[in-house]
């Protein structure tokens, strides 16, 4: 989600028709062994901290994985969000022979006939960060719907369901985004009296959030409330400190340099809720207990949120959810698994010898990925 | 009737009026000599004909029919063919590609008819007797092989109405005379011939009659056996000119003692040659021959052009590798390309003249006014940019920049070519006045004429004449003469190639 | 010497080198599978960077190549998705990017603006339309379309057919006068019109067919990924340049050969999927790249060079 | 720039012969993009009040300052002609912001050796764009072009992707108001125009560049180092596009992987609607500022106006396209 920078899919590209992800079928994968696996991770975009945190979150899950010979290989391969490449890069793993394939697409719907070759030869597919939906693969992504669900919620409650909110998207266009923009409508439908002024994307980038948050300013008189996406917090901040003018009530972000600043402000009323790097560590989990031939319980695979038919995803909650003091059992805490309700003061804790740049992050535990297995 | 006729043309780039009132009609068969200084108009005149230039006013016939020439498309479907001063030539494509380059013949209609292509090509060059360049680029080729090829791609197209413009300037003695006939050859086959030099011998030659053309106007035309050549000079540039043709009588001095410069083993890489070069302090060195025969080559190679020179300035060796080290010994160099070598065209006239004095030597406080106008040069402001003076006042201009540096030796490439008389005066008065206080001056040029006179303008002289990168004849005293020039540049046996 | 000459000479020995190597640190590499997977990958860029050469050839430049592929792969996606057969869609589509092309065309040839910029602005318009058909990435090819191209035809990779036909394209351009004349305007434009040759259309033509070829390879791609996406083809526009650089085609017009841009937009690919194999640290795969193409531009454009200036 | 207004109003009422007023019209470089801004002005006040207020008009200058700082590497890399262009000031800028960043690591106090350290690496990008332009002939549009995957590759392989560090006050003071509009990123980019402003018409070497620019075989024979005075011009731009990263991230507050990347077009485009020619030889800082202008102000009106996407960029596009056909065609091939 903040990650990519690139478009990827909201509809399901999916050629074939529904089914459940190697479920029933008994799976072909891993060539029968239970160690030594040769492992491709193919990251379809590589530009920003929460990406490089992503990626070195994989390979840091991985090291004890290959000291104890459970992993032979782990192949890295990044493209600059680069469809042609990524597909090149798929294509050059499958043909050094890995048992499993790890994508974060560059592209949801633009992995089709690779992945169906992949298939072909007998590889576990796992699709990471950024949905996809391919039948025959796994899906192991953050929750959006989720994410912003919980803000929403906040902002409706912390006005008492009645005033005037601007909305900074992400990247138009962009799957994660879409989800949480239905998922944000979804939820303020529900409060008639909150009015959305207007709604501009500002493309998961401080400095565009920063200039269009000022241009709202200058265009609209009051404003009640922000309802933010991730990592522009910081940007939208600026634009009120420039105006002098002080924040309402708005949504912040995740990453510690807003967490810190939101500590040194006392009097700004806002939340932030994770949306974890780790996702890619916890696919990895996955994706071995799979190739070693574990079965997953059958209810712990979710509708893709690409392709509500196709029931082959393991969504990853948001792990923390940022409030000034925690308050696990507020009405936006509702149906979250193995989701947290931290106070600030943990959650700039929790960053010590962190960069302002870095993002709350946290990873299942083997206990809790043990709990999606039979 | 007429072939072609022109009537009030009328031409103006922005504020530059390059024709106010140009007419003149010319019968088939006839060949017209255009006679101007730089700038007169002579070109744009030609480039309105060939459809290039879109004329302002005027009306133009062509056998008796009014019609106005759209494109040098049509131009050329109207059957009028013109040479360019500045070559047509495409150097990356062979030159039978290039002769045939306005009507490519084809196969089935559609592609290119390679083989057809060679054959035109070849029979043209064979009547020149230049089939050799058949397959090399014109990249490869001399400037005078260059300008035959020109002409020749002008004979192909058959043309009903053929301008030639300036191509003689760069050609062999024996080309010119081809170049004739062929055009006699035109005029028996009833094409009237527009024929536009700066050469007056040719233009006696060739010519039936002429037209003078002076800042843009056609003055006069007149039969050429009418005229002779002082009157036509005269009426070329609107005053006397008697004092052009000098009479070289006398001896010129040669100058001994400790040389100014010298070069032992000179090499001129192109020709594998090697010898000795010297030039004496206060010396007009005029360096003759026929055109790529390495003349520019030595001066080139001197400045440090091809690489590292060991010379000896003043008893001081130095190794010379770049111009820049040649500047710094205080020596000047000066091309007779202009637009390529000369010119900062988009800057103005004082940085123009400041170039190398201030930022190259670092002494500032140039009077740019006051040098201009001690060159002569025709300009309004010394803020105007170069471009908007006229070719000659340029050259003067890029002259002024080595002056004002007042350099030991100064090199020159040929730097009058294509400038009209009285702009060429004022230029050998410079040098020779740069000659008086000391300085020697190492003069290519492609005229024999010019480097005569100045030899006898110059208290101390020697003509080096070139053949093949060598220097094959030393002419001192009484022996500098043109004859003498001509015949040291062809040694028998190599008159013809 | 005289194979030194030939402009496409030094890409060819990289382009074998890289090959070389590949196939010495991945065995499978030569395989029928992994080279058609391949070729399925780079045709696009092979295309595109066919076009951009003949436009090179004319002196001029075209940094739009890019967006065409997105907005004839977001056509073509949708058209399909409006039920017409791939044929009709297809054709559709790279009609639509001819447009682009044809506007590149007029706007430099009769407008007569600088090509950089001009295909700078056009880029940002067919990207813009293509976002505006498309906002977000979806919809999906014919199944029969994507599995014919991503497998053999006659016992040949199907992306093979694609790079042939550009390249057929121009072989046929190049025995026509077009060719000549195209060469005679990268050299000079003032002499080309001086010499009756129509340059404004000339150029306009470049422009259009460099879009045409383009429009093959966007439908290419389109095979390649099975679906639509606005922002797909985006990283082309640049790399079919360096491409052509790397093949020895001069970016002063005039003087280069299509067969080099063919092999230049391989060379790319191979080292990517070098810097893939030899198992490079993540983080250093870009610099590493980068680097490798830079020693490869500097490789065949000191081989195929011109003289200097003054001499 | 209201000022320039002025100026340029006077002159061309002060000519008297209106065929030649309207030919000044046409010619002079600076007026198109005065013009084109303040129609854009308006027309983003009527779509959303509010639009050109201080503070609207504060941040526009701000954004457009870091463009025209950017801008004025390009310029001096276009004058000195040759084909000469800088691909890579989108890539060395993120490279500044990104390192810049992980210098400073959070202490102000590092800041000047980041200010070094930057200006070093910079001008080292600089020096192997001009070495393989100038000694091994490779088109600058290539070099640079290609610099651009090296540059953005060193940056990853540098940071591991992982901009470190908190920018500290002193550096996100930039973005900060002065009075009305004015911003310290608006005094700082006027400062740097003002500075090479003088470098390029008072010293020796701006005054070589005009030449080599206008005639690189002339400007050889005359003894200028062409090769030397080339390489600097592109030192210079690196070093420039280093800093203005360094100052993109003190506006924004955050470095991102190629958050820069943009920059690249949108300073040669800044450049050319400044009235600069592509050919070298001629061209104005202030006109490179007042091409920033235009651009950030069609943007932010686009912005106001609320398009989707697709349709701005569209608008973008056309827009641009408009400026280049009225104002930088070349002449008529038929005189
Ligand atoms: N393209 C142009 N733009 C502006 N001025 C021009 C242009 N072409 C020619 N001129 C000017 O028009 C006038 C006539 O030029 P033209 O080339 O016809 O002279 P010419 O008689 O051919 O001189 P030369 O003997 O040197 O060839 C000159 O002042 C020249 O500077
Ligand atoms: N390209 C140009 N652009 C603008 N003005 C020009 C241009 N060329 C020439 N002029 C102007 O036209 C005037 C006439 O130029 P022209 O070339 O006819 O002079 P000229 O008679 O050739 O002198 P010279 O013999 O020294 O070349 C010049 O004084 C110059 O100011
Ligand atoms: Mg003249
Ligand atoms: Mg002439």
């Amino acid at each position: 989600g903040a990650s990519s920078n690139q478009g990827t899919s909201s509809q399901a590209g999916n050629s074939e028709n529904v089914s459940t992800a190697g479920s029933g079928s008994t799976p072909t994968w891993g060539h029968g062994k239970k160690s030594g696996f040769v492992i491709g991770f193919a990251n379809g975009y590589f530009g920003n901290t929460w990406r490089s945190q992503f990626v070195q979150d994989v390979k840091n899950a991985a090291k004890p994985l290959e000291a104890d010979g459970t992993i032979k290989s782990l192949q890295v391969a990044n493209s600059n969000a680069d469809v042609s490449q990524q597909i090149n890069q798929l294509n050059t793993m499958i043909n050094s022979g890995v048992d499993a394939l790890m994508i974060d697409p560059v592209s949801a719907t633009s992995l089709g006939p690779i992945i169906a070759k992949a298939k072909a030869k007998g590889i576990l597919v796992v699709i990471t960060n950024d949905p996809a939906a391919y039948s025959g693969t796994y899906a192991v992504v953050g929750n959006n719907d989720a994410f912003w669900r919980i803000q929403a919620e906040w902002i409706a409650k912390q006005l008492k369901g009645k005033g005037q909110i601007v909305e900074i998207t992400g990247l138009s266009g962009n799957t994660a985004d879409t989800i949480r923009q239905n998922a944000a409508k979804d939820v303020l439908s529900k409060y008639p009296n909150i009015k959305v002024l207007a709604s501009v994307p500002g493309k998961w980038d401080e400095a565009t959030a920063q200039s269009s948050m000022s241009t709202l300013l200058s265009t609209y008189k009051n404003i009640d409330g922000i309802l933010e996406q991730d990592v522009m917090a910081e940007g939208v901040l600026r634009a009120y400190e420039d105006a002098n003018a002080t924040p309402p009530v708005m949504t912040g972000d995740y990453t510690f340099g807003f967490l810190r600043k939101w500590k040194s402000m006392p009097n700004l009323n806002s939340i932030a809720v994770s949306y974890a790097p780790g996702v890619g560590a916890d696919a990895l989990e996955f994706t071995i207990d799979l190739l070693k031939g574990k079965k997953l319980k059958s209810d712990s695979l979710q509708a893709n949120p690409l392709n509500p038919n196709l029931k082959n995803t393991i969504l990853i909650d948001p792990p923390y959810v940022v409030t000034k003091d925690a308050n696990p059992n507020a009405p936006w805490m509702k149906n979250l698994k193995f989701t947290k309700s931290i106070s600030l003061e943990e959650a700039v804790k929790l960053g010590q010898g962190k960069s302002d740049g870095a993002a709350l992050d946290a990873f299942l535990t083997q206990k809790q990925v043990d709990s999606f297995f039979q | 009737m007429n072939a072609l006729e022109c009537r009030r043309i009328q031409k103006s780039f922005g504020s530059v009026n390059a024709l106010c009132d140009a007419s003149l009609s010319v019968r088939p068969g006839e060949i017209r000599a255009i006679l101007g200084g730089n700038g007169s108009g002579k070109s744009t005149l030609a480039k309105i004909l060939g459809g290039v230039v879109r004329p302002n006013q005027g009306e133009i016939k062509l056998f008796d029919k009014t019609c106005s020439i759209r494109s040098p498309r049509h131009s050329k479907r109207l059957g009028i063919v013109i040479t360019s001063q500045e070559l047509s030539l495409f150097t990356n494509h062979t030159v039978e590609t290039n002769l045939l380059m306005c009507d490519i013949p084809r196969s089935i209609g559609v592609f290119t008819n390679r083989a057809r292509v060679k054959h035109v090509g070849r029979q043209v060059m064979d009547e020149l007797n230049l089939s050799h360049l058949i397959g090399k680029t014109v990249a490869e080729l001399a400037a005078n092989e260059q300008y035959m090829v020109e002409f020749a791609k002008a004979l192909i197209q058959k043309p009903k109405i053929l301008i030639v413009d300036e191509i003689t300037s760069a050609l062999y003695r024996e080309e010119v005379e081809l170049v004739k006939q062929m055009l006699f050859r035109l005029k028996e086959n009833g094409t009237a011939v527009l024929f536009i030099s700066h050469r007056m011998a040719e233009i006696y030659s060739i010519c039936d009659s002429v037209t003078i053309m002076r800042n843009g106007e056609t003055v006069a035309t007149v039969g050429i056996q009418e005229k002779n050549e002082n009157e036509l000079l005269s009426m070329m540039s609107g005053r006397d000119v008697t004092d052009v043709i000098h009479s070289h009588t006398g001896s010129v001095a040669t100058a001994d003692g400790p040389p100014l410069l010298m070069a032992p083993q000179l090499r001129l890489s192109r020709f594998g040659t090697q010898f000795d070069f010297r030039v004496q302090p206060g010396e007009f060195v005029g360096i003759a021959g026929l055109q790529g025969h390495g003349q520019s080559d030595l001066v080139r190679t001197l400045f440090g052009m091809r690489g590292s020179v060991h010379l000896k300035l003043e008893g001081q060796d130095l190794h010379v590798s770049s111009p820049r080290k040649a500047v710094a010994a205080r020596m000047a160099f000066i091309s007779g390309d202009r637009e390529k070598e000369g010119v900062f065209s988009v800057r103005s006239l004082s940085e123009n003249l400041a170039a190398v004095k201030e930022l190259v030597m670092g002494q500032t406080g140039l009077a740019a006014d006051a040098v201009l106008r001690e060159q002569g040069v025709k300009f309004a402001s010394a803020k105007q940019p170069i471009r908007t003076l006229s070719g000659g006042n340029q050259q003067k201009v890029v002259i002024g920049r080595w002056l004002v540096t007042n350099p030991k030796i100064l090199l020159a490439d040929d730097p009058t070519k294509g400038i009209d008389v009285q702009a060429r005066l004022d230029v050998h008065h410079m040098l020779c006045r740069l000659i008086e206080k000391g300085s020697s001056v190492v003069f290519v040029s492609s005229d024999d004429e010019e480097l005569v006179q100045l030899a006898h303008m110059a208290p101390s002289a020697r003509i080096l004449v070139m053949y093949e990168g060598k220097i094959v004849r030393v002419l001192t005293g009484l022996d500098i003469t043109t004859e003498n020039i001509i015949s040291a540049s062809v040694p028998r046996g190599a008159r013809f190639k | 010497m005289n194979i030194l000459k030939w402009t496409t000479f030094p890409v060819l020995v990289l382009v074998i080198v890289m090959a070389v190597i590949n196939s010495v640190l991945t065995p499978g590499f030569l395989t029928m599978s992994s080279l058609s997977g391949f070729l399925g990958s780079y045709a696009p860029l092979v295309c595109a960077a066919v076009g951009s050469a003949v436009v090179l050839f004319g002196g001029g430049i075209d940094i739009s190549l890019g967006s065409i592929v997105c907005l004839v792969n977001v056509v073509f996606i949708t058209m399909q998705g409006y039920g017409w057969n791939v044929l009709t869609s297809a054709a559709l589509a790279v009609l639509v990017g001819v447009g682009v092309g044809a506007l590149n065309g007029f706007v430099i040839g009769f407008l007569r603006v600088n090509p950089l910029l001009t295909t700078f602005s056009t880029s940002s318009v067919a990207a813009g339309v293509a976002l505006w058909i498309m906002p977000t990435p979806g919809g999906q090819a014919s199944m029969d379309f994507v599995t014919w191209y991503n497998g053999n035809w006659l016992g040949i990779p199907t992306p093979v057919y694609f790079i042939a036909v550009v390249w057929l394209l121009w072989l046929f351009l190049s025995k026509t006068p077009i060719g000549i004349w195209l060469y005679a305007l990268g050299c000079d434009e003032r002499k080309a019109f001086a010499s009756a040759i129509s340059v404004a259309w000339l150029q306009f033509f470049t422009y259009v067919f460099a879009a045409l070829a383009t429009g093959i390879g966007a439908i290419a791609l389109t095979g390649s990924v099975g679906s639509g996406d606005p922002l797909v083809g985006l990283p082309i526009s640049l790399n079919a340049i360096a491409a052509c650089v790397i093949g020895g085609i001069s970016l002063m017009g005039g003087r280069g050969d299509s067969f080099g841009a063919i092999l230049g937009a391989l060379f790319l690919g191979l080292v990517s999927t070098t810097v893939l194999a030899a198992h490079v640290p993540p983080f250093y795969q870009d610099l590493v790249s980068g680097v490798i193409v830079l020693l490869g531009v500097i490789g065949s454009v000191s081989l195929s060079r011109k003289p200097k200036l003054v001499s | 720039m209201f000022k320039l207004v002025e100026q340029q109003v006077k002159r061309i009422i002060s000519v008297p012969n209106k065929r030649l007023r309207w030919s000044i019209v046409r010619n002079n470089v600076y007026l198109p993009s005065v013009i084109a801004s303040l129609v854009l002005l308006g027309l983003g006040q009527v779509i959303s009040p509010g639009f050109a207020d201080f503070n609207n008009i504060g941040n526009i200058l701000a954004v457009a300052s870091i463009l025209a700082i950017a801008a004025v590497g390009q310029t001096m890399v276009i004058v000195s002609g040759g084909e000469g262009i800088d691909l890579s000031v989108g890539a060395v800028m993120s490279m500044g912001a990104l390192l810049g960043a992980s210098f400073i690591h959070g202490e102000a106090s590092r800041l000047p050796i980041a200010v070094v350290l930057l200006v070093l690496i910079g001008a080292a990008i600089g020096y192997i764009n001009g070495f393989g332009i100038q000694w091994v002939g490779i088109p600058p549009l290539v070099m640079t072009l290609i610099m651009t995957s090296v540059v953005n590759g060193f940056t990853v392989a540098y940071t591991k992707g992982q901009p470190s560090g908190a920018i500290p006050k002193v550096l996100l003071a930039v973005g900060q108001p002065i009075v009305g509009p004015i911003r310290w990123l608006l005094v700082l980019a006027i400062a740097i125009l003002v500075a090479f402003g003088i470098i390029m018409n008072k010293t020796s070497y701006g005054k070589r560049l005009f030449l080599i620019g206008s005639n690189r075989n002339a400007a050889l024979l005359s003894g200028i180092s062409v090769r030397g005075t080339v390489t600097v011009t592109y030192m210079i731009s690196g070093v420039i596009g280093a800093l203005a990263g360094l100052i993109l991230v003190g506006y924004t507050g955050n470095a991102q992987l190629q958050m820069a990347s943009d920059y690249t077009l949108l300073s040669i485009a800044a450049v050319v609607i400044g009235g600069t020619k592509l050919a070298g030889g001629e061209g104005t800082l202030v006109g490179a500022a007042l091409g920033a202008i235009v651009l950030t102000m069609l943007t932010s009106v686009l912005v106001a106006v609320g398009l989707p996407q697709g349709v701005r960029e569209l608008v973008q596009g056309l827009t641009l396209l408009l400026i280049l056909v009225a104002y930088s065609r070349a002449p008529r091939l038929r005189q």
